[in-house]
Parts: C-alpha cells; structure tokens; sequence
C-alpha cells in the first residue's frame, strides 16, 4: 500500500514538471513570463514550507533570507562584476548563512515568540538596506547590469532561457521538498512539528534539527532571491520588507501548509487573483481579501491540505 | 502632413513563427475559459494608439497615482478630441501597480505581450520605475515615466526608458541653491528621509551650495516607517539659517506641526519641498507654522498673476480651479506640482509618434529616435508648465522650477528658474545603446 | 540643545509612543491571550478608528473639543462593532484555528484597507486637537495636547484593569483565558466572551487611534506600525501578562525616543530592533511572561 | 553472576520555588531489575524520574548511568545512552500511523553519520515492536485513531524502538481496563528480559506482580525500600501510602 502510494505521488510530481515543462510551447507570451515568475516565487515559497509546513517554525522573517540572496546576487553583480553563476551560488551561501546564524539565536525561542523574533531580524535586515544606502539605493533599488545576467553563455532575460531556468529552480525545490517531505529526517521533523518534548525524548537533539530545517529552508530562500534578482534585473529593499515574508507565508497557508505542491497551488492562485481582479478593478485588493477569506473557510487546511485531508491521502 | 496609412485587411505587424503560431492555438483554445487569457488583436492602422498607464492606486502612492490618473485622462481625451495621434485615436489602458515594484514590472509585461501597448507610461515613484524599466527594456516596448528621480539621467536604466514630461531631482534641487544661498542664507540644515529620494536631495544639494559658498551644516536623516518627528529636532545645529525639508509620506503634517511646536515663534528659514504636501490644503490646521516659508513647486498650484494662458487652459482641462482643488471638491487638492508631467508627456509621445510616422508596435525603434531628436519644447497648450529643453542622449528634460512663499493662505511664486540652472554635465549616452 | 534638555525631550517624545501603544497592544494582548489567536487585521481597526474620528469631527462640524468628544465614542463603537461582526460571521466559523486566523485576518485586512482607501481616500487628512496649548519649556516647546493623551492612556488602562480584576465580566475573561473548557464547564458562556474580547481588544485600538489622530492625522495605511509594535509589545511583555504589556510598550516607547539622541536615526532603529529582538533570545517568554507561548 | 549497579543518584535534588519536589535522593539501580517507584500523589515520583531522563535539570546532586555521570547531559544525549522514558500522558504523534511513530523511535539508532537508515531494516526492526506489543495489524492506521490502550502499547512499542537499557514507564497502566492490563503485565515480564524496568504505578497489583524491588518515595525522599513483601510489611509505608 505504502509503496504504491509513493509510485502515485512521484508520478504526480514528476508529471506536474512535465506539463510545466510542455506549457511554455503554448502558452501565450505573457503568461509565459507570468508563469516563470510564479515558478520562481512558488521556489521562495516551498522554502518557506521546509521551516513552515514540515517543521512547524512559525517564521515571519523569510524576506530577510530572499533579500540576502537577492542583495548577494546584486551588490556583488554592481560592485564585483560577479555574474549569474556566481551570484546564485552567492545567493545559497547568503541566505544559509544568515539562517544559521539567525536560527542559532531566534530557535531558542518557540511559537509566537520565534515568529517575533524572526520579524525583529527581518526589520533589522530591511532597515540596513536603508543604512547602507549608499551601496544599495535603499528603497529605490538598482538594476543589475544585463551584461552580467548570463548563466553558462545563456542571456537570463531572454524568455525562453528565463522560463527554463525558472522551470529548473522550481524543479530543484520542488526535488528538495519531496526528498525531506519523504526522508527519515522529514518524519522526525514533522514529529517536531507535533511534538516537540516527545521527539527530544526518542533521543533527537530537537535544537539541531530545527537548526538544520531553517539552514536549509534559508537556503533555499536565498537561491530563489538571487535567482529572482538575476532574472528579472532589479534589486529593491521592497523585497526585505514585512510583506515579502507574510506572503510566502500567505501562499503556503493557502496552497496547504506541508504538502509538496501546495507552495506552488498556492502562489499560482494568489497571482492570478490579483493580476485577473486589477485587470478589471481598482478594488482588487478587496476581491484579494474576500477571496481569502472565503478561502479559508471552505479550505480551511488550504487547497491540497484539505484534498489530501478528503480524498486523496497519498499526497506528500 | 501627418500621413495617414489604413490598410483594409489586418495584417501581423510580424512574421508568424511556429511559436508564435502554437502560442496562437493555446491562447485561443483556453481564452473562452479565462478572463485572464483573453487574445488582444495585433494592433492595426485603424485601431487606437494603446498606451498602457501604470497607475499608483493602491499603496503609499495611491494620492499621486489619482491626480496622474485625472490628468491623463484630460489629456487623452484631448488629444483624441484634436484628431488623435498620426489619426488614431488614443486608449488608455490604465491599471494598478499598488506602489511595488514587483507588481511595477508584471504590468509592464502585461502591457507590452497581453494589452500589446504600443508603449507603456505613467508612474512616480522611483522604485517602480527602477523595478519596470529592465523588463521594458527587455520586452522593448518604449516606457515613458513621470517620476522626476534621477535615474533615468544617471545611466541606471536603458535606452527604452526615457523622461521627457518632468526635470529629474537633481537638475531640480541644483537650480534652487543659488536662489536659498542669496535669499535665506549660507547655513543650511537638511532633514530628509532615509531613502534614495532623500540622499539624492542631500548629495545634490551640498554640492550645489558649496558651489555657491554656502554650507552644509547638518543632515538629519529620518528613518522609513518614522511617524513622529519631534525628538528630531534638537538635533538641528545651532546657527542654522536655513532648515531644508524634503519628507515624503502621509507623515509631514506630523512633522510641519512639530517642528511649530518645536521652534515657536523663533525659527530660522525653512524652505521645503511640496512633495510631501502634494494633495494637502495648505490651509490645513496645524500648517499655519508654514505660513512665509518657502517651497520649490515643479508647477505653481495657485494661478498666479503672471500665469500663461496655456496654464489656465490645462487647469480647466484637468479640472482644477484656480486654487489647484478639484472643481467638484474644493477639499480634494491636486497633486498640482508633479502631474503636468503626465499631460505633458503623452503630448511628447504624440510628437514623437508623429514625427516617426509610428504605424504599429514594429515601429517602436523609430519611436525612440524620434522623441530622441526633440530638443526644444516652447510653452504652448502641449507644455503648459513653461518651456523645455530635452536631452536626447540622457532621456532626460530640463525645465523651469519655481519658489514660492506661503501667505495669506497662498502659494505665491517668488523666483522662477532658467532651465540652464539645472544643466549638469551628462553621465550617459543611452543612443550609443543599440535598439 | 544641551544634553539634559534633549534628554528630556527623548523622554516626553517617547512616553507619548508608549501611552498610545500601550493601548493599541493591550487590545491585542487580550485577544491573543484569551483566543490564542493572531490577530492580523488589529492594525486596520487602530486605522478605521481613525478615519472615523475624521469623519466624525468632519461631519459634525462642531467645535474642536465637542468633535473630539463625539470621536472619541462614536469611533470605539463603530469598530467595536465590525470587530464582533468579523468575529461572528469568519472567526467563529474557523473554530478560531490558529492557522486559519492568519489567512481570514490578513483578508481581512485587506478588506478594511480597501474600503477605506475607496471611502476615505489616500490622503492624510487631521483632525484638530481638542485643546491648542504649547507648554513652553525653558529650552523648547511642547503640545499641551500631547500630555493630555499621556493622561488619558493612563485613565483608560486603570478603567481596563478596574473591570478586568474587579468585575463579574473580568472574571469570565479572565477564566476563559486560564482555561476555556474549564470556564465552560462553570457555565460561562465562552462564545459570547470571545465576541467581547474581540470586539473590546478592537475598541482599546480605536481608542488609541482617536487620542493619536490629532498628532498623527488619519492615513488609510497607518495601521501597519502600530500592529507590529503591538505584537513585539505583547510578546516581549509576556502572553498573557496585562502588566507586563503595559510594562513592555512603556520600555520600547521610551527607549525609541531615547535611543534616537545617541544614534543616527536609522541606526538608532536597528539597534532598538536587534535589542528587542536579543530580549526575546534570552527570556523566551517575555519579561513578565508565565505562560508559554 | 553479581548484578551491575546501571543508575545511580547521590543527593539528588530539585527545588522549586519554595518547595523541595526531590530531596538529597541517593538511589541505585541494578541491571536486569524490575523496580516499581511508589508513593502518595504529590511524593515527587514524576520529578524524580525527569530528573533522571533529563527532562529537567537538579538543583543538586550527580546521576551516574552506566558508569559515567550524565548529570550535564541534555535529554537527548541521555535518551542516546539508553534510557528511555514513556509519557505518564499518552503522546504519541497523533497525526503519523503507528508504523511511522515506531519508526521515530528506531530510525536514530539505526542511522549512520548523515545517512538515514536502510529502510528494509528499519522497516523489519519497526515491525518487530509492533509486534511485541500486538499492534502489527493496526500499522497503518493514524495513531490519534487509535483507542486509548492501543495507544498506551503504541507508546510502549515506542519505547522499544528505542532498544533501551533502562525503559521508564510513568504510569502505563493508567486508564486501561483489566484485559488490556493483563496483557501489559506480559508484555512488561516480556521486555524485561532485555531491559531494565522502573516503573511509576498507582496499581498496586501491577506493582505487587511485576516488581522485584519497590521504592517508595514521600515528600521528595526516600521512605523505605525493599522487596514487595517487605514494602508491603513497612509500618511508616503503610501509614503514608497504603493505610489510606
């Protein structure tokens, strides 16, 4: 039983690339750009769900790691002539390396305090993009020069490059989650998650644990930031803002907290809410708002949560 | 003059590819599913000139991104009125970029591969712009802002990003220092967000009163998200002649109040600029402190005596009375000093369109060149601001700015700028960029 | 300015944060301490509380004092009032899971934000102070009007803790908070005082926002600091802890304004933060805090 | 053949606040017992166990396990060396199957540096608990499905996950009726072939039958310690606990 379970679930991701992969031949062009974007948020996102979903770490400081890749990528790229290869590789050792050190201090704390904790670093982070000004324009942001967004001779802004490297973030990640979510290390997370004395008692040093998960879901971050700034050519303190860490936060719930694809389900159905309702009203953010809340009353462990919680078990 | 071309049959402005083609087929088949999905027709000789305006109506730009909104109406409707551009008449598809750059970006895109825009135009805040302009770059779709940041002339940007409709931050806060040196005095104390925005008034405007023999003496620096403004001030030097604000934000009543209350009745000159009291009564209580202080205005809000006509004609265009509230509301202030830059640039994007002969989005290279080889601009209905001179190597314009003095519940115009003021020597030259 | 004087400035500056916080964050720390729950869309009620005291004071048109006056109980009511119908027709509905709260009150937020962008518009609007009194100090000015909030902030918090430890409707709260099944079990009606605390957590907001809105002018995107501010408040005070809340929004009030004479004000931001932040690290559950959270 | 001392505490205390929960407590414990922990509501039983797995730290006072002082050690570490602890309330991770709870419990011991676990070994080993405890049939099912004494033997299959040196049951047969008490007192006869027992328990035929030596705390001390029958004889025990 188990193990057929496991068949169906890989043959669902793997097709879910697939049929990415096949969508950028028909797809119009503007949701092709649209879709490449959502893949790379949707990356931030899965991320997000390593700390979130599958450890319970109630993080409300992700931006702070996005942005750490994101400025990795760029200041490096304006100051440094460092280019894509180097930033994205920039942006994972920015974004592990301030989760470590984050996750040293922020992880002696738990629940709403770790998720204050987190928000105070995030705050200090977005507000030092302001101090150091004078490297990073502050709220204005910079553009990264278009000679340096090349990844192996590929011109990053060009749509088909930009779909495939988007496409293989996304993939990458999504291998990420499916390989944690599956792991013997992913069981004692989401044992973490339940129960948090109970697992230090079968012998696990809970403290390492959730140390590792936030490292790896910095990581992550950190890639998607770096990634996000080489692809779409600008770097911005908005992206170290408050909002930028509940929105990954935001999609998760929404796509269902611990599931694989659910981080994907989620960001596609927030981009779309917004872009279709502005196209029509000014008063998109109160469709935005409505939609959410209607949301969460019907789907109240987010879409692929409460499928999975209904019908279909099977779903990692 | 204008050369009218009306072919009878559509025909794709360029050749079919198979991707395009297979793009065709998906987007038709999911298009009765989708309101997202929905195929825009290539534009066309008979079809309106589309023009996708990126407008601030949600987020912290939301007041601006009305008045830009209100003014770009009068102008479309305007020009459409005087026979459209090259015939066409002009259509604006206007849609939020909730004041992000992120979302800034996705428009544009959406704009130039779903709307097929022929350009795209519109936005203020800085940000935004940085954010959009490498994917209007990209996309090539010819992206005119109105955000008087000085970006665009400091080489950040690209040839498909131009300014033409308003004078960038440092021309402006470089053509006020001689008039604060002679005027208000040698010892100046600045007091300006810490952003980008703020820095540029800061390093631009040190620079601009050493060059005048002034100084300098103090600059306080207020951090984002500050809402009060109180414990700020006794950081001030003493010996200030001249406190220097800039604030952007719905934070400078706040400020405006405290410093009143700060200083009293002995205070030393203030000079601002009306940014951050863009859309707010000048009269409003609590601003009383202002009253013989002075700002830089980018267009006088009250009529003056010495109005052009053409000023006149655009504000009941606009609809803004003489007191530059709306004529419908006369507590709804306009955003008087920045939004010309909207009615004047879809004017720049008509000439240009004119003079290139533009028929459709293949001819957005030609378009480019075009309004890169305008240089002067005379007063006139088009530029009711005053006259201007465009820098086709920076994308930049130059024109006059103006100083006036609150009182008696007014705006008065004290000093008016030449253009040359605000010269500065050019740090790019986007036409060596290729197309 | 002399040290002494500037000192005293930082002090009064930041004694007027933490007066209008305290009440912001109490709100919040009753709702949090009694539902469990994340209350995002507090902020939104801090900002509609003030935009109504505007259009109270814009409509009545009366005096400054008596449009205060009317304010300042007009506008607890009419957000009260959304508060109870939120919770009834969403939170209710979610079982108050913590999780699902989060999404529903960032929708919320949302909502409220949008209409009153829509209703009210972008623009800073003021609403005069009910008394225009500039106490001159013998090295600066200050707002008699600014000491009057210090005051009131104080009078509301002894109503608050008056009816929290002295009445029948306090003890219910206070019971449910300690332990809802018990507190149902002794016939308490836990529905029914979860709908108050929501909706009185939601006044406290309104009422800090009407005593603020003749410094700061009502701005349809001002609720966002507030809220952040409270919830560091809150948790820093202790879940839970009313006193250490009220203890918590004084600390950080005060030291915002007395951190900002020794830094450059940025700066001085990020070490606030970083400090609040290290509090956290070293007593995870706050200064005052019992409960875990 | 002697029997080893395994656990050993000297002066073991735990203040809190004003109150001594555990007092200079010095106790020993010999390999291959069976040792019921007894004593009125309040003695000080749970504490002194925590302090034992860790769970808290003492005031005073060493814990020697196995020959090395583990005073310092966390939780954890402490689980790692062998002693093992089962809730007095039931935890088990409501949310996983049973199969996945047991495999919690064995896959640290059987992993290797950074590599999890052979998962058929950890598979067999999981099932093999399962088994013991009789539950092998309900693998799949959710725990917190699960009736409340299954979910008692779920824990004890937890416990032997973990293949301890020492098992800690905090009251296992709390709540449980007199079959699935019956077959607790095998299964815990069964266990103690491989592992040394201490025991919490109020049920004092549990106690009487399964314990080879008794120790009776009060007031966070020693009151008397010896064979049931001895227990069962001690004046100052009956007065404390059993003459109630």
């Amino acid at each position: 039983m188990r193990s057929r379970w496991a068949n169906k679930a890989t043959v669902l991701h793997v097709g879910v690339i697939a049929v990415l992969f096949a969508l950028q031949f028909v797809l119009p062009e503007y949701h092709h750009v649209n879709l490449a974007r959502v893949m790379v948020l949707a990356s931030f996102a899965m991320g997000y769900n390593i700390a979130f979903g599958y450890t319970g770490l109630l993080s409300l400081g992700h931006a702070m790691f996005f942005a750490a890749g994101l400025y990795a990528a760029g200041l490096m790229a304006q100051f440094a002539g460092v280019s894509a290869a180097g930033g994205l590789l920039l942006g994972v050792a920015a974004g592990l390396a301030l989760a470590a050190a984050v996750g040293c201090l922020a992880l002696r704390t738990t629940g709403v305090s770790f998720m204050i904790v987190t928000l105070m670093f995030a705050q200090a982070a977005f507000l030092a993009t302001f101090y150091f000004g004078e490297y990073t324009r502050g709220d204005e942001g910079f553009v990264i020069p278009s000679h340096l967004r090349h990844l192996f001779g590929l011109f990053l802004a060009e749509p088909a490059t930009r779909y495939f490297v988007a496409l293989s973030l996304f993939a990458l990640c999504l291998a990420i989650s499916f390989a944690v979510a599956r792991s013997s290390m992913g069981r004692v997370l989401a044992a973490i998650r339940e129960n948090e004395e109970r697992t230090r008692m079968l012998g696990y040093n809970v403290f390492l644990y959730k140390l590792v998960a936030l490292t790896i879901s910095g990581a992550m971050s950190g890639l998607v930031g770096a990634a996000y700034g080489m692809l779409f050519g600008y770097v911005g303190a908005t992206f170290a803002s408050i909002q930028y860490s509940i929105f990954p936060l935001l999609w998760v719930l929404m796509g269902g907290a611990a599931t694989v694809l659910g981080p994907f389900v989620g960001t596609l159905l927030m981009f779309y809410l917004v872009d279709i309702s502005s196209g029509f009203t000014s008063a998109n953010m109160l469709i935005v708002g409505l939609a959410l809340i209607g949301l969460i009353l019907f789907f109240p462990k987010g879409i692929l949560g409460s499928l999975r919680e209904r019908a279909a078990p099977w779903l990692p | 003059m204008v050369e009218s071309v009306r072919p009878k049959r559509k025909q794709p402005v360029s050749g079919v590819t198979r991707r395009k083609a297979l793009v065709g087929l998906g987007g038709a088949a999911v298009s009765g599913v989708l309101p997202g999905f929905v195929r825009y027709a290539q534009a066309q000789s008979s079809a309106p000139i589309k023009i996708g305006f990126q407008v601030h109506r949600t987020g912290i730009g939301a007041s601006y991104g009305r008045w830009y909104d209100r003014t770009t109406k009068a102008a479309a409707l305007l020009i459409n009125e005087s026979g459209g551009i090259n015939g066409r008449p002009v259509e604006i598809i206007a849609e939020d970029d909730g004041t992000d750059p992120k979302r800034g970006a996705e428009v544009v895109e959406k704009f130039a591969t779903q709307h097929g825009a022929d350009v795209a135009f519109g936005t203020l805040f800085s940000h935004v712009v940085i954010g959009s302009a490498p994917r209007a770059g990209e996309l090539k779709i010819p992206y005119f802002v109105v955000s008087e940041g000085h970006h665009v002339a400091s080489g950040m940007l690209n040839r498909y990003t131009l300014q033409p409709g308003i004078t960038d931050v440092k021309s402006q806060v470089q053509s006020m220092a001689p008039w604060v040196a002679a005027n208000l005095g040698k010892k100046v104390t600045m007091i300006y967000p810490d952003f980008a925005f703020g820095h540029d008034h800061r390093d631009y405007f040190s620079a601009a009163m050493a060059a005048q023999g002034g100084e300098v003496i103090g600059k306080i620096a207020i951090p984002p998200t500050e809402s009060s403004f109180f414990k700020y001030f006794p950081k001030i030097p003493r010996g200030t002649d001249v406190l220097y604000h800039v604030m952007v934000g719905p934070g400078v009543l706040t400020f405006v109040k405290e410093m009143g209350e700060f200083f009293g009745s002995k205070r030393p000159e203030i000079f601002g600029f009306i940014d951050s009291l863009e859309a707010v009564n000048i009269n409003s209580p609590g601003l009383e402190f202002l009253e013989g202080s002075y700002f830089w205005e980018g267009n006088p809000r009250y009529a003056q005596a010495q109005s052009t006509k053409f000023d006149a004609f655009y504000r009941a265009k606009v609809g803004v009375d003489a007191t530059g509230a709306s004529v419908n509301d006369p507590k709804d202030i306009s955003t008087y000093a920045h939004m010309f830059g909207c009615w004047e640039t879809l004017h720049v994007i008509k000439q240009g369109m004119e003079s290139a002969g533009y028929r459709g989005p293949g001819d957005r290279a030609k378009l480019i060149e075009a309004v890169e080889s305008i240089t002067d601009m005379a007063a006139s209905q088009a530029h009711p601001q005053g006259a201007k001179l465009f820098n086709g190597k920076t994308h930049q314009v130059f024109g006059h700015q103006y100083i006036s003095q609150v009182g008696g519940g007014k705006l008065n115009v004290v000093h008016r700028t030449a253009i040359e003021d605000g010269f500065y020597k050019d740090e790019v030259d986007y036409t060596s960029q290729p197309l | 300015m002399d040290f002494g004087p500037y000192f005293l400035l930082a002090t009064l500056e930041g004694a007027v944060g933490a007066a209008v916080l305290a009440l912001t964050a109490l709100g919040l720390s009753l709702v949090f301490g009694v539902m469990r729950i994340v209350n995002v869309a507090h902020g939104a009620f801090f900002m509609l509380g003030a935009i109504i005291a505007w259009w109270v004071a814009d409509t009545l048109g009366a005096g400054p004092m008596l449009s205060f006056l009317a304010a300042l109980i007009i506008s607890p009511l009419a957000v009260g009032a959304v508060a109870v119908l939120a919770e009834r027709l969403i939170l209710r509905r979610l079982n108050y899971n913590p999780e699902s709260t989060i999404v529903a009150t960032i929708g919320l937020l949302y909502v409220i934000e949008q209409v009153a962008l829509m209703t009210y518009g972008p623009d800073a609007r003021p609403v005069v102070a009910p008394i225009d009194f500039r106490v001159q100090l013998p090295w600066f000015g200050y707002s008699g009007y600014k000491l009057l909030v210090i005051a009131a902030s104080i009078v509301v918090m002894l109503a608050v803790w008056w009816g929290l430890t002295r009445t029948r409707i306090g003890l219910m709260m206070r019971a449910t908070q300690f332990d809802s099944e018990t507190a149902r079990a002794f016939a308490i009606p836990v529905d029914r005082v979860y709908g108050g605390v929501f909706a009185f957590g939601a006044m406290l907001a309104a009422i800090g926002a009407v005593l603020v809105v003749p410094i700061q002018q009502a701005h349809y995107l001002m609720g966002n600091d507030p809220l952040l501010l409270s919830f560091i408040v809150v948790i820093i005070g202790g879940l839970g802890s009313l006193r250490g809340t009220v203890l918590a929004a004084v600390i950080i009030g005060l030291s915002d304004g007395i951190i900002s004479v020794f830094f450059s004000p940025t700066l001085a931001k990020i070490i606030a933060t970083l400090v609040v932040a290290m509090i956290l690290v070293i007593r995870p559950k706050g200064l005052f805090g019992t409960q875990s959270a | 053949m002697a029997a080893m001392t395994l656990l050993s505490t000297e002066n073991l205390s735990k203040q809190f606040g004003g109150l001594r929960a555990v007092d200079s407590v010095s106790f020993t414990f010999l390999e291959g017992e069976i040792r019921a922990l007894i004593g009125p509501n309040g003695a000080g039983k749970t504490t002194f166990v925590n302090l034992l797995s860790g769970r808290i730290p003492p005031t005073e006072g060493r814990v020697v396990f196995a020959g090395e002082d583990v005073t310092r050690l966390p939780a954890h570490a402490r689980v790692n060396r062998g002693i093992a602890y089962t809730f007095q309330i039931t935890s088990v991770f409501a949310g996983m199957s049973a199969m996945d709870n047991v495999k919690l419990s064995a896959q640290r011991r059987l992993s290797k540096g950074l590599f999890g676990p052979d998962p058929a070994l950890l598979e067999r080993v999981a099932l093999s608990a399962l088994e013991r405890v009789g539950l092998a049939a309900r693998r799949d099912e959710i725990a917190g499905n699960l009736s409340y004494g299954h979910q008692r033997l779920l824990e004890v299959a937890m416990g032997l996950g973990l293949d301890p040196k020492l098992l800690i049951l905090d009251e296992p047969t709390q709540g449980l009726s007199d079959e699935e008490i019956a077959v607790f007192v095998t299964l815990v006869k069964e266990i103690a072939q491989n592992a040394s027992i201490l025991l919490i328990e109020h049920n004092m035929d549990v106690v009487m039958g399964l314990a080879h030596t008794i120790t009776v705390l009060d007031r966070g001390r020693i009151l008397a310690q010896g064979t049931p029958d001895e227990i069962r004889r001690n004046e100052a025990v009956r007065r404390a606990y059993l003459g109630k």
